[in-house]
Parts: C-alpha cells; sequence; structure tokens
C-alpha cells in the first residue's frame, strides 16, 4: 500500500482509494489504485499478481499432455477453448492432422464455452450496474451450458477435455439432444436479457459513450476480442486465421464502429447469437471417425518454436511453445487477452466517475487469474 | 504478401540481422542496437505495415537472455517474429517499443518480472507480478529452495 | 417546440423500456413454478451425477475383490501434481514365478487436479472417476486414500 | 353508512377518560405516551422483521430462486435469527473515528423514522396525533435521517465511506424537493394538511381516482422520489454495493448495522404509507358512490388492514423497482431530479391548482 500511494504523483484536491483487491466490482483479486478528485477519476494504476501462480514456470517442468489442466485455470471461463490452443500448438508442431470429428466436436464446445462465458458477463456487468437480479438470470442459464460441459467432459468449468491428438472421450449420447434443447431455450430467452438490461433506458444512460477508444489506438495497445471489435477493429482469429472446424461455417464477425462500453457490451450480446448459429450448423452433421488420434505416450515437440492463436471469449489467447527436442518445453508463453486489454484502463477511465470505471472495468470483462497466470 | 516475400522484405529493412523462413514465420534475429530500427521500419513501411505488437515473450535460451515480439499487421494478415538476445545475464538491457506500441508497455513489464531484462525508455518499469524480494523466476538458473518442492 | 417534443418524447421512451424491464421480472414473479434453486441438502437421495462427472479417482472393485491395477506406476508418472504414489510389492506365485504386485495405491485427492490423466493412460483401465463430490472433511489427512481395498488382488487376465 | 363496526376513537377515548379519572392529568398524559411509546416500538420491530423477510422473498421469487426457507415454515423466522446473530456479533472498534459521531449516527437514522412513524393514521381512531400541518411533518421529520448519514460517513473515517454519505446528501436534498412538491400537489388538492382530514376528504374514491391526471402523475413522481429518498435501488448510490462496497455503513458492524438496516426498511414502510394515504386513501375501503351493497362489503374489512395492504402494495412497487433496474449514476441521478422530475412537478402542480379552482376535481 505504501508503494502504490507514493508511486502517484499527489496533487491539491485529489485522494486515493484502493478498490480491491477484495472489491465487489473488480471481479477477483484486481487491485485498482484509484485517484479522484471529488468523484471524477484521475488516475487508475492496475496493481495484479494477488493470484500469479507461475504457470509459465510450471509448465516448464510438465510434459505437454500435463500442460493442459493448467490452462483450464488461466482463463477459467473460456477453459475449453484455452486447453483447444495448446492442443493445436502441439499438433501443429507435431504435424498431425485430428479427424473431423475432433474439429467439429471442439467447435461446438468452443462456441458453448463462449456463450456461456457471455452469459457471465452479462450477468456480472449486470450487477456491476446494479441490476442484481440480471446476476440470477445469467446464472441461471449458463447452468444449462454447465450441464451439457458435465455431461460430456466431466467437468462443469473446468473441463480438461482435449489433449494433443484429439478429445479425452468420446461425446456423451445425450449430448446433441441436450445442445439442441438449449439452444431453442436460449433463443427464446435471449430477447428477455435485451428487455432486461440492454433496452432499458437507465443502462443505455450509464454505458453509452463510456470509456471510448478509437480503431487506431485499439490496434495500437493490441486489443482483441469484443473490445478490439467493438472499435471496429476486425480481429476475429476465427475468421482471419480459421482453426478446427471454423472454415465450414459460416458466421458474421460483429463488428461495431463506437468504442465504446455499450458496444463492447452490444458485441458480446450478438456473439452469442453468432454462436447458437455456428452451433447449429454442425451440431448434426458431426461426421464419424475416431475422437483421437493415436499418440505416442511420451511427446517430443522438434526443436523449434510454434505459435498457436485462438479466438477465446475474451479475445487472441496465443500459445508460444519453444522446444528443445525434450519431453518438457523450455518455454511457454500465454499471450493472455486479458493481460493486454487491461493495460489501456487508464486512459479509457481518465476523466470520468468513479460509479463509470466499474461500468468500463466490467465492460472489459476481465477474468484476473487469466492476467495474472 | 506470403512468407517469402515477406522474408526479402524484411532482409532490405533489417540490414546486418538474420533473416529466417521459420516453421511458421519469418524469423529476424537483430542485434540489440538495431531493435529499435528494425520494429520502427517494420512497422512504417507501406509493405510490411506491422501495426500490432501481439506478444513479447522474453525467453531464457541458456547463455543468453532474449526477447521473441510477434508483430502482426492488421491491414495484411501476416505475422512475424523478431528476435533479440542479450549476452550479458547480469544485467541485461534493452530499448523499449513503447513508443511504437503502447501494448508494449505491460508485455515489457512482465519481460522485466519473470526475467530481469530492463527496457530503456520504459516510462513505468516496475515488478509486476511479484514483490522485489524475488528472484527471476523464468531464467534457467533460478533456485528457490523455499517454495519450490522438489519431487 | 422541437426540443419540447423530443424531451416529452424521451420520456415517454425512457418509461416504455422501464416497463418492459418490469415486465420481465413481474412475469418470473407472479408465474409460479419459475423456481431453479435446487434444495442440495435435501434431495441428496435423489441428487445423481453425470456419469462421467470427475468426483474422485476410483479403483474399481469386482463381487470378488479383484481390481485391475498392475502397478505398472504409469499413472504416477502422468500425473502433474504428485497425487498419486503407488507401492508395490513382490510376491511368489503359484507357479514359482516373482511377479510384482500392488501393494498401496495411495491417492491424494487434496492435490488433484482431475486432469484424468491417470484414467487415460492406464493401460489396463483399473482407474475410473466416481461420482461423489462431497469431499469435505476436517483433517486434512483423512483425503489421502489408499485405493486398492484391503485384502484385494489383481484380476486373473490382467497383464 | 359509517363505519362503526371498527371505529376505534371511542375505545382510545375510553382508556383516555379512564385514566384522567383515576390520576391527575399529567400523569395520565405520561402513561398514554408510554403506551404509545411501545406500541409504536413494536409496530416498528415488527414491520422492520416483516419487510426484510418480505424484500428476500420478493427478490428471490423475481430471481427464480426460493429465498429463505430454513428457519421456520417458508423461512418466516429466518429474519429473527438474523437479528439474534446480529445483536450477539462483535462490534468492532474502527481506528482513528470519531467515536461520539460513529455511535451517535445510527439513533439519529432510527429516532427520524420512529418520529415520522408516530404521526401515521393507521385507522381510525388509532392515531398517535392528528397534526393539522401533518402532511408538512412528515416530510420534515422523514428527511432528517439524513444527517445521520453524513454523519455515519464523516465519523467513519472511511474514504468508500464519505464518498457515500456525500452522495446520499446530495440525492436526499434535491429528492425532498421532488416528494414536497407531489405532496403539495395532493394538499392542494384536498385543501388540508391534517392527515385525518385528507383521508376523510377520499370517502368516495380515493384521490389517485379522483385527482385526473395530474394526481397519477404526483403518485408517480412521489414513488420514484420517495424511493431516492430512502436510498433504495435503481438509487441506491450511497451504498453502491458494487462501487463503494457498502457505502456509509461499511464500517458498522452488529446492531449498530442492524439500526441503520432497520431504518431502511422502515423508511420505505414509512415513505409507502404516506403514499397510501395521500394517494390512496389511507384506512379507507375502497367506496364506488351509489354501490351500496358494495360498499358494505368493503367495509367489513377492518380499515387497519385496508391501511397495511395499501402500504405494502406501494412497498412492493418500491421492491420490484429495485429488484429490476440497474443504477443510476450520480450526475443523472441530479438529471432526473432537476431536469425531469421538477419541472413536471411543478407544472403538475400548475395544473392541479388550475383544476382546484375550476371544481372539476370531484
Amino acid at each position: 500500500m505504501e508503494e502504490a500511494v507514493l508511486n502517484v504523483p499527489l496533487e491539491k484536491e485529489e485522494y486515493i482509494i484502493n478498490m480491491g483487491p477484495q472489491h465487489p466490482s473488480t471481479h477477483g483479486v484486481l487491485r485498482l489504485v484509484v485517484s479522484l478528485r471529488g468523484e471524477m477519476v484521475l488516475n487508475v494504476e492496475p496493481h495484479i499478481g494477488y493470484v500469479h501462480r507461475g504457470i509459465e514456470k510450471m509448465c516448464e517442468s510438465l510434459t505437454y499432455s500435463q500442460i493442459i489442466h493448467l490452462t483450464d485455470r488461466m482463463d477459467y471461463l473460456s477453459a475449453h477453448i484455452n486447453n483447444e490452443a495448446v492442443c493445436l500448438a502441439v499438433e501443429k508442431a507435431l504435424g498431425i492432422e485430428v479427424s473431423d470429428r475432433v474439429k467439429y466436436i471442439r467447435t461446438i464446445l468452443s462456441e458453448l464455452t463462449r456463450i456461456q462465458s457471455h452469459q457471465l458477463f452479462w450477468a456480472t456487468y449486470g450487477m456491476d450496474l446494479g441490476g442484481l437480479t440480471c446476476f440470477f438470470y445469467g446464472l441461471r442459464d449458463r447452468e444449462l451450458v454447465m450441464d451439457i460441459f458435465e455431461e460430456t467432459c466431466g467437468g462443469r468449468m473446468i473441463v480438461s477435455y482435449n489433449c494433443p491428438g484429439g478429445l479425452m472421450n468420446d461425446i456423451h449420447p445425450n449430448f446433441q439432444k441436450r445442445t439442441k434443447d438449449f439452444i431453442k431455450y436460449f433463443r427464446k430467452t435471449l430477447p428477455e436479457y435485451d428487455r432486461l438490461l440492454t433496452g432499458n433506458v437507465i443502462f443505455q444512460e450509464r454505458v453509452k459513450g463510456l470509456g471510448t477508444i478509437n480503431r487506431d489506438d485499439a490496434i495500437a495497445w493490441g486489443l482483441t476480442g469484443p473490445v478490439g471489435r467493438a472499435s471496429g477493429f476486425s480481429c476475429d482469429i476465427r475468421k482471419h486465421n480459421p482453426y478446427s472446424a471454423y472454415n465450414k461455417v459460416t458466421f458474421k464477425e460483429i463488428l461495431y464502429d463506437e468504442g465504446d462500453s455499450f458496444h463492447r457490451y452490444k458485441v458480446r450480446m450478438d456473439e452469442m447469437w453468432e454462436s447458437m448459429n455456428i452451433i447449429e450448423q454442425l451440431i448434426d452433421n458431426i461426421p464419424e471417425g475416431p475422437y483421437a488420434e493415436k499418440m505416442k505416450p511420451v511427446i517430443k515437440l522438434p526443436e523449434g518454436e510454434y505459435w498457436q492463436s485462438v479466438e477465446t471469449a475474451r479475445g487472441e489467447l496465443g500459445v508460444f511453445i519453444v522446444s528443445d527436442g525434450n519431453k518438457n518445453p523450455v518455454r511457454v508463453k500465454f499471450r493472455s487477452p486479458n493481460f493486454v486489454n487491461l493495460a489501456p484502463l487508464n486512459i479509457l477511465a481518465k476523466g470520468f466517475k468513479i460509479a463509470d470505471l466499474v461500468a468500463i472495468n466490467g465492460s472489459l470483462d476481465l477474468v484476473i487469474p487469466d492476467i495474472d497466470r | 504478401m506470403d512468407n517469402i516475400q515477406l522474408a526479402a522484405t524484411a532482409a532490405v529493412l533489417a540490414p546486418g540481422s538474420e533473416t529466417v523462413q521459420g516453421k511458421q514465420f519469418v524469423e529476424i534475429t537483430v542485434a540489440p542496437e538495431f531493435l529499435v530500427s528494425t520494429a520502427t521500419a517494420l512497422k512504417q513501411n507501406h509493405e510490411t505495415r506491422f501495426d500490432m505488437l501481439v506478444c513479447v515473450t522474453g525467453v531464457d535460451w541458456g547463455k543468453e537472455l532474449g526477447t521473441v515480439y510477434h508483430l502482426r499487421s492488421t491491414v495484411f494478415n501476416h505475422m512475424i517474429i523478431l528476435k533479440t538476445k542479450v549476452s550479458d545475464r547480469e544485467n541485461p538491457e534493452l530499448d523499449s517499443l513503447c513508443s511504437l506500441w503502447p501494448a508494449a508497455d505491460f508485455h515489457e513489464r512482465e519481460v522485466y518480472d519473470l526475467l530481469g531484462m530492463k527496457f530503456r525508455g520504459h516510462p513505468d518499469l516496475r515488478r509486476l507480478f511479484l514483490d522485489s524480494t524475488w528472484g527471476y523466476p523464468l531464467r534457467k538458473d533460478y533456485k528457490d529452495d523455499i517454495n519450490i518442492l522438489a519431487k | 417546440m422541437k426540443s419540447f417534443i423530443r424531451y416529452i418524447k424521451s420520456i415517454f421512451d425512457g418509461l416504455i423500456t422501464l416497463l418492459k424491464g418490469l415486465g420481465v421480472t413481474g412475469k418470473y414473479f407472479f408465474k409460479p413454478g419459475t423456481t431453479w434453486t435446487q434444495q442440495y441438502p435435501n434431495n441428496r437421495r435423489e441428487l445423481k451425477m453425470f456419469d462421467m462427472f470427475k468426483g474422485e479417482v476410483i479403483m474399481p472393485h469386482d463381487e470378488q475383490n479383484e481390481h485391475k491395477c498392475t502397478g505398472c506406476g504409469i499413472c504416477e508418472i502422468n500425473c502433474p501434481n504428485g497425487s498419486i504414489e503407488i507401492i508395490s510389492a513382490s510376491i511368489t506365485s503359484e507357479d514359482g514365478k516373482k511377479q510384482r504386485i500392488i501393494d498401496k495405491h495411495i491417492y491424494h485427492l487434496g492435490m488433484c487436479t482431475f486432469c484424468g490423466l491417470c484414467v487415460k493412460t492406464c493401460p489396463s483401465q483399473a482407474l475410473a472417476f466416481g461420482q461423489e463430490f462431497e469431499h469435505a472433511v476436517f483433517d486434512r489427512t483423512r483425503l489421502t486414500k489408499i485405493l486398492n481395498q484391503p485384502g484385494s488382488k489383481l484380476k486373473k487376465g490382467v497383464a | 353508512m359509517e363505519f362503526s363496526i371498527y371505529d376505534l376513537t371511542s375505545f382510545t377515548q375510553w382508556i383516555d377518560s379512564s385514566l384522567r379519572a383515576s390520576i391527575s392529568p399529567g400523569w395520565a398524559v405520561a402513561i398514554e405516551m408510554i403506551i404509545i411509546g411501545l406500541a409504536i416500538l413494536i409496530f416498528f420491530a415488527l414491520v422492520g422483521l416483516f419487510l426484510v423477510y418480505a424484500e428476500r422473498k420478493v427478490c428471490a421469487l423475481m430471481q427464480n430462486r426460493l429465498g429463505p426457507n430454513r428457519v421456520g415454515p417458508a423461512g418466516m423466522f429466518q429474519t429473527v435469527a438474523d437479528l439474534v446473530k446480529l445483536l450477539f456479533v462483535e462490534l468492532v472498534p474502527i481506528k482513528n473515528a470519531d467515536k461520539k459521531l460513529f455511535n451517535l449516527a445510527p439513533f439519529i437514522v432510527i429516532i427520524a423514522s420512529i418520529m415520522a412513524i408516530g404521526a401515521l393514521p393507521f385507522a381510525k381512531g388509532l392515531h398517535a396525533i392528528d397534526l393539522n400541518i401533518g402532511v408538512f411533518y412528515l416530510m420534515a421529520v422523514s428527511s432528517m435521517g439524513v444527517i445521520g448519514v453524513l454523519l455515519a460517513g464523516w465519523s467513519s473515517n472511511n474514504k468508500y465511506s464519505l464518498i457515500g454519505a456525500m452522495r446520499s446528501g446530495a440525492q436526499i436534498v434535491s429528492y425532498e424537493l421532488s416528494v414536497g412538491l407531489a405532496l403539495v400537489t395532493m394538499v392542494v388538492l384536498a385543501g388540508t394538511m391534517q392527515l385525518s382530514e385528507i383521508i376523510e376528504a377520499q370517502r368516495w374514491g380515493w384521490f389517485i381516482f379522483t385527482g385526473h391526471i395530474p394526481a397519477v402523475i404526483a403518485f408517480v413522481i412521489y414513488i420514484v422520489a420517495g424511493t431516492a429518498e430512502t436510498n433504495r435501488g435503481p438509487f441506491d448510490l450511497a451504498e453502491a454495493e458494487s462501487e463503494l462496497t457498502a457505502g456509509y455503513h461499511t464500517e458498522y458492524s452488529g446492531i449498530k448495522f442492524a439500526l441503520f438496516f432497520l431504518a431502511e426498511y422502515i423508511n420505505m414502510f414509512i415513505v409507502a404509507a404516506i403514499a397510501a394515504t395521500v394517494f390512496l386513501g389511507g384506512w379507507m375501503p375502497l367506496h364506488v358512490y351509489g354501490w351500496d351493497g358494495f360498499n358494505k362489503v368493503m367495509d367489513l374489512i377492518p380499515p387497519f388492514f385496508w391501511f397495511l395492504g395499501k402500504s405494502f402494495g406501494v412497498v412492493f412497487i418500491m421492491m420490484w423497482l429495485k429488484w429490476t433496474f440497474p443504477r443510476l449514476r450520480i450526475d443523472q441521478l441530479l438529471t432526473l431530479e432537476w431536469k425531469f422530475l421538477l419541472p413536471i412537478n411543478i407544472f403538475n402542480l400548475l395544473l392541479m391548482a388550475l383544476l382546484v379552482l375550476i371544481g372539476w376535481h370531484w
């Protein structure tokens, strides 16, 4: 605390409050040192590292199969997509082509992951702005996705369903029916979200024009995912560098030009519709085939460096593996979208009120364990 | 622009550096003193236009420390890898790229935090995750007898 | 005048959006049977987890108290957290050959992250996931379990 | 047709006269005061407990939940259990807090609400003091709680508390205007400030029906401003949970926190009770001119329950608002008051005065 206070130059009529590490609106152990004049935010300084577990260091002493369960614990709301990223990187390095069945299942589960992540975003964003009922509706519908995951993967959030070369096990016979039921239900429930929050005049007044960042700045800061796309930066990895089965489906990349909190929110709401479209294109056509390729018991990547980026619910997750040919990697780096998206918080929130800081911080949809890794 | 053309262009833009066609991307290895000039050229050239810094990775190569920059052009949708290595393990220093890409701010702080690489010209170079009593855990010679349980 | 009309219109538009929101919450309030709460400790008997649910690692035994674990140690190698320890013993079987069998398959539930690698890599399918999820105990040592039951032996035919 | 069956006037007068007959008038008044005080305190506690329980159930049902369901049948005694818990919770001493003010603040808040509840007409004859400036008194007293809130925020030595208290100050000072003007509109219609006369004037139709559109507008404004004055969502900026953790009562614990908590709910009840009295006829049953049979049936329901029913109806609306809407920002809150509610209110008051002048209001 003393260190933080000393680092911020104190002007007259300025005072500093600590938001976090335990604070209802920082969604975890993010600490924001906010200097205020009245209610006006003059400077925000994020302090992170409260859940730093050294995942990158741990990876250096684990094999490639063992890394995967650690990635679940980074962005726990995009657990499946994180797993997929490591698996794709390993498969690319080994030159393995997985079967279409695996690609389809991975894509469907990725989109389900995206839906549940955005549901939770909607829920917590409503709560950040004081609409507590949103939280319960969002979590209520998220439970249905969680059930799909639990039935097929065995875990609700921490799925650990991917492995290099395919999947841990085949999908459950109920998987398709349950997914279709969910989509049928959610197509009816999603307009309710709009009635309750999106259209609400208080909500719109609260978030429109907040924390605006233009396209060029978004690119320069490296903002990806819904945050980047709300600024008009076309950064969808699924579109530009398709992986898994994304080249087999048609979907729209949601782009807005305004770049404010409302449109960051809007991108996520629209993405839920698009995700449902993607799932509907795939769910009935899952081809037959092996659910996993035969792999050697000990995976050794050839010497070299490998990069794979995927689109998680929050942006571009890059996996960078440096291998020296052994069973353990030399260096694994996760380019986590939240880490990058947090960086411009100061310039986004400067000059707004403290209530707006909460709204802007919420619209970035940060998952703190992903920032700290 | 495909990778072969990119390699040719990059070789022109980054004189005195080693440009190889890697497994996925073109990899340029530059000497630390040419880092900023090469990065500026890559960003500003009309044929390359690397306007997005995707990732900065600090790597301990054993003898030397280094950073790997993943650059992407949002105009042409191509990627390139920029590498630089410092052999001074005691006091490694590099030039900061914050003025070119503000995204480098947090990335470079992270590299400093975990590998001890200092960045000249960084606006606010402080430890990011760990406090000042820690060593630099991603270095290969890092030993922590208290917190790491050897099996 | 125009601005005045816009002012009045903004009031009514705002009110309509507010009423829509009230409609959503009101619908759930007045419509019975929309409760999603699971009354957990009370519904323990009916509560059934999915077959795939990863509650804990177990070693299935059949009626003759036989399991399939040969004590090869692959699960121990594959476990990323060191939550499996295998203590093997060697016995002399009936035909005079020395055989390595499992003495204790120790499983530290408290260290397990449910990655599923032990179950997946086991060459004789000796391990499985159990659906038990109520793991809260007062003493941490009780989370360390011995998976092979006392007196159990290796099933015939498993190499 | 009279309300003789449930008229409590004779009962209260009998108590008064028998007391005065046995002891000196001064002592009789003192004993009456004690009786009334005890009755109000008991009512206060019961209503507080019930409202906390009701709010939990209402919000739970709106959110597809069950709400409290463990203590007692349908969780009835959950709030009692919570109260017992709060009584035993340690009072955390706050470093560098202004001890005197810190301890004083919850009492100011609670005293303000007790004073307001004393002047409410619960039923015919069940009215502790029928001031001839009843509406004025209620307005004045119910806004006194803000002093407690400001003191709490200031003395806690906590920046969050201070921000919350300052917000609360700005909010209540401005919304007091709207509450006042909305009530004045109805006073214009009734022609009196005495609560008993206001109720009597609504015998053949509650003001919200007989007052035409201005009464409806005034009612809506009153509900909005009243919600704001009690610091409840969507106007709960003073304790904005996601911004200021708990606002002005962040540092309070145990019974001192319970007093704030109780006062919030009682204030909500008071606002609702005033709305019920002024707009919905107070304890007056629903009468339609000419339908004698219907009116007789309505009269069978005791006035006390009419009053409680109307009040809880308004309370329910306030809960419904809270559990649906996101919170406003402080500048929007003031914009809403000064740019929307106040001009509409003044215009509305003019309209009402015009209606009364041309005698078009019955």
